[in-house]
């Protein structure tokens, strides 16, 4: 049998042009890895959004996955939380199993 | 001059750029699902920036550099800078919205659209009208003022707390489309009148299609502003929104007056005070006051003064240009 | 007129627009990984319905609104609704597939390809064929009655509940690629000869460099067609694919000889008959009859007829309709 | 340590011209929000699909993804479940944990 | 109470070139459905990647989302893991809820 | 001829080509948020090899097969065979870089990169210098052979083991840009003058503006490659990239001496010889030599080269080429 390890997925919508920010986060918290994925809809709080209604991808939503050792997730978290407190978005922590347990 | 008025306002309705966006406005309220995809209308848009300040850079290079455009530059800034403060107030005594949200509706005021001066280049063009090449010069100078007056309103009249900005200055000076027009206006200047015939076929001559089909998208993503967020404004947002620009070409004539530009020049000048911004400005309130609505100032923006001046205002900025020349 | 048919059909099928179609069908067929990305070719099919609309439209507005405009709209709307019996009864003739998926494929058949007619228009303005401006509305007409009795056949003759078809009329009636086409139509209509002349650099001139790139896309599109569902349909059902197109054209000759066309009018309203949606219809059966296999109207519409008409369909059409005059 | 909360995540995977039927249906039901991603090739029971492959989008497949109250989930889910049985796509439920609760 | 079932999610992200090999990979394993989601930046032990950077979408990496009955995982996950081992890219496994058995 | 040769790149630096790839430069590494969409940018990448490929057809059609043709195709494969052992061992006195690095950059350099073909073009088209259209069938004919010897090379000096290399020679061999190219300048070929005439309005006379617009989202490219991976790579490296072109040409000169080529054709070959493939080659890198980091190749090959080329290069390869007519 394949041995899996537990990791925490965390996913992230939030508004395209903090894009930036999150990734200078990330590098200042030495974040292994994420992935990026476009949005082209949504609704929450704030209302509805889309993607093809703002020429300059200004209200342009997209989702952060980034995979994280769970020992790490405390502090990540509570810096994620911190940046995104006063902005449109949310963020989703879940259960991961990977193979690879030294790659995240 | 109202005989003359109504049949530009009439020409100018029935011309095929505003019929498309026409088209546009009526697919999306009646919810048709065409579509123009978002990487297609960002290639426009970018196209239809390029064009402007290509065009206008080879102008300047024709005509040389004048004191009047160094002027004229500086009236611009100046007026972008002061126009948020005035629609601030205005829109205090005329709408209930919160603080926050009229001072992020007032930058809007303050800058520019490129689309509307593209719009009433055609117009220009369309009656055999002259101006002069470095009003899109004016164009880039009068996005950002706007955007700083509009924050120093926000944070003196409400509570909102200064927030590590996410490379505000960045987002609003390297702006993807100021670069584009002042990057493409610089070209055009270097390149002069041999660069742009070289360019023309692509440029100039489907300029006007193009404008047509962008606007066709303009018309669906305001539509479908209406339709999810009509109800975020009322008559009174909807009034002001119509006021305001004729208001800021109020403003503009005293500056025009001492500007000596010719009469097609100063109508462009109009149509830039009159326009309302609808891509640097709210992607710079989105980072600096993101507890101001977009719904409310895109609605505003995009879907009242946009189509006021592309269908009534720039005839009316075009005839009363002409009555001061 | 076999030899003047040979020759139609060998220049046909070496013209570039053709070629486009054929190296994408062989590109895919042998997995290239060339891909025109979707938000391009959906530009390209808008960009399509808008010169086609718009040019249709400003030819009316030169000729003038005539009788034979609204006998030949009827006409077609007639034809429209009553291949899809024909074919449905046909089909399942020859055919073993399940009676719901005979109706999804009938109902394709009454309906119109534009991207058929472009070519057809292509071809005729290659032989310096005139033809009527107005049969640009008859391919809005023909895109929905087929629509209507596909659905009815399908109600009548299988046991398909009637579900909340989620919006079905909305997609129909206002399907995207309708709306550019009758608003391009409408505002061509109103623009004239003089609003054609300032927005042909963009929608006349570079047409068919533009048809040629479409092609390539609709080749690579068609042949991956083939090569992932290839199997979902047998030798009955391709022989249809190619039969079918020729009894519309016989059907439609009977409307024709009333209509008093032109040789080349009377060829468009062919290729419309013999042509079969890709489009609009899979989008209203997807909605309409979920259970319907995709697989199978896809590769029969886009995979068998949309290349038999392409190459030796319109050469036939073309040699018929002068045969007529 | 920040404090999580409970919540559910359901992703469906549907056709693109069925995208304002959910959103009419996630509006009735009051769902506060939703997130709606591209997809661009699947398989499945009816066979393959390619996002590209049809010019108007139609058979185009899209991923709605919605954070809810655990609370409100049977209700939702037999909703939609009634809504997609004779339609083309799926519907997954999953945990995650989020941090403002009532954001959801 | 709706009743639902335990299937497993598997999510790939690899290299948008090699989606060819895994849609022939799952062919040849039976897998009954997938669905592949595009992603437009990342970062991974190889760096940096964007997927507007590269003309060819040869850099692009893409996002394979299966659904999966728990009895199938094993299998199928020592072939991806075999198929991935000298390749850029990451598989996370975790659990969902589905609605239809059959299906999966 | 070093006076004529400073005029000339002068000119080049100046020219709207160049300056819209150093505004895109510029623009992303102040980080300003303008992009290009994908989409968009492979819409324009696909234009711009049809383009070049039709015509380079349609002159052979003209001026006919001949010897000449033959024998440039063949020196052009062993060309694009040789240079990457070359590159190998010279990148291997100068970097400390691993050998499957220096492998997998050895293979770019014997391939080619269409865009600095098409700048060069639009550069001879400047000056009024004629050139063989069949130059256009050498550069598909480049495109693979380096990939070739660059494998041989990683497999025969490296641990490399074969894997399953995952359809290389498909992804090789149906590469998308090298479809269109070839496919394009068979249809060309089939369609002659006549058919060029026809699509000129898209794929001709628009062309040089969509360089511009390419050129800028090359720029934007290259400029956020040295942001995100600018450490990749040390001066040495730079060296080499700036180094690699110019041997690349002597080796060129040496054939080009037998095949009696036009002076705008030898610069052509000049240009392809010494451009480095940023499509083609990484594509099939990653599948091959997974190991081999792009970021390395990346950045040496669209980084370093091509703006090199594309500035300096090029004005070298047209001085050069003409010395030798
Ligand atoms: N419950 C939810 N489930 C999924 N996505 C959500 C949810 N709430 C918010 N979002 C997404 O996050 C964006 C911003 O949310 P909000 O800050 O609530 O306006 C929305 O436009 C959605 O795309
Ligand atoms: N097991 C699965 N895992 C992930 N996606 C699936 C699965 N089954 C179906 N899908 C997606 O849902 C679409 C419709 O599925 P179906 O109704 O089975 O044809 C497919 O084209 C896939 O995109
Ligand atoms: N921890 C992670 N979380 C999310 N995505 C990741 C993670 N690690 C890698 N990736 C994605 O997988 C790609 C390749 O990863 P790698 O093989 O580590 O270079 C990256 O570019 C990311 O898109
Ligand atoms: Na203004
Ligand atoms: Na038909
Ligand atoms: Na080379």
């Amino acid at each position: 049998m394949i041995k899996t390890h537990l990791k925490k997925r965390i996913e992230m919508i939030i508004e395209a042009p903090l894009e930036i920010n999150i990734i200078d986060l990330f590098d200042e918290l030495s974040v292994k890895g994420y992935t990026i994925i476009p949005a082209i809809f949504g609704r929450g709080q704030e209302g509805v959004w889309r993607g093809d209604g703002l020429i300059s991808g200004a209200g342009q939503m997209i989702v952060i996955v980034s995979i994280l050792d769970p020992a790490r997730v405390e502090e990540i978290l509570s810096r994620l939380y911190e940046f995104m407190k006063n902005r449109i978005g949310i963020i989703t922590i879940s259960d991961v199993e990977v193979i690879r347990d030294e790659h995240f | 001059m109202m005989d003359q008025l109504l049949i530009l306002v009439l020409e100018n309705i029935t011309s095929p750029v505003v019929l498309f966006f026409v088209l546009g406005v009526g697919a999306s309220m009646l919810r048709s699902d065409l579509e123009i995809p978002q990487a297609a209308a960002r290639l426009l848009a970018i196209y239809l920036m390029l064009a402007i300040g290509f065009k206008g850079g080879a102008a300047v290079a024709t005509t040389g550099i004048e004191l009047r455009l160094i002027t004229t530059l500086i009236s611009c800034a100046i007026l972008s800078f002061v126009t948020p403060v005035i629609a601030y107030f205005l829109l205090q005594r005329i709408s209930k919205l919160p603080a926050i949200d009229i001072a992020a509706v007032s930058a809007h005021y303050g800058s520019i659209s490129v689309v509307t001066l593209a719009a009433a280049i055609q117009a220009l063009a369309q009656l055999g009208i002259e101006y002069e090449g470095y009003i899109v010069a004016a164009a880039a100078v009068m996005e950002f003022p706007a955007i700083i007056s509009g924050l120093w309103l926000a944070h003196h009249y409400t509570e909102v707390k200064r927030t590590s900005n996410g490379g505000l200055l960045r987002h609003v000076f390297l702006n993807g489309s100021i670069v584009v027009l002042v990057g493409a206006f610089a070209i055009g200047w270097i390149s002069g009148e041999k660069g742009l015939t070289e360019v023309a076929p692509f440029l100039v001559d489907p300029f006007k299609g193009v404008l047509c089909l962008f606007l066709l998208d303009m018309g669906l993503v305001a539509g479908r502003g209406f339709r999810d967020q009509g109800q975020a404004i009322g008559p009174r947002e909807i009034g002001f929104g119509m006021l305001m620009p004729l208001i800021s070409v109020g403003l503009a004539s005293v500056f025009v007056m001492f500007l000596e530009l010719s009469a097609g020049g100063t109508a462009l000048i109009f149509t830039l005070a009159a326009s309302a911004s609808y891509i640097a400005v709210p992607a710079a309130m989105r980072l600096a006051l993101p507890h101001a609505k977009p719904s409310i100032y895109l609605t505003m923006s995009l879907g009242v003064t946009f189509p006021f001046n592309l269908t009534i205002g720039i005839p009316i900025y075009i005839t009363i240009a002409m009555s001061f020349g």
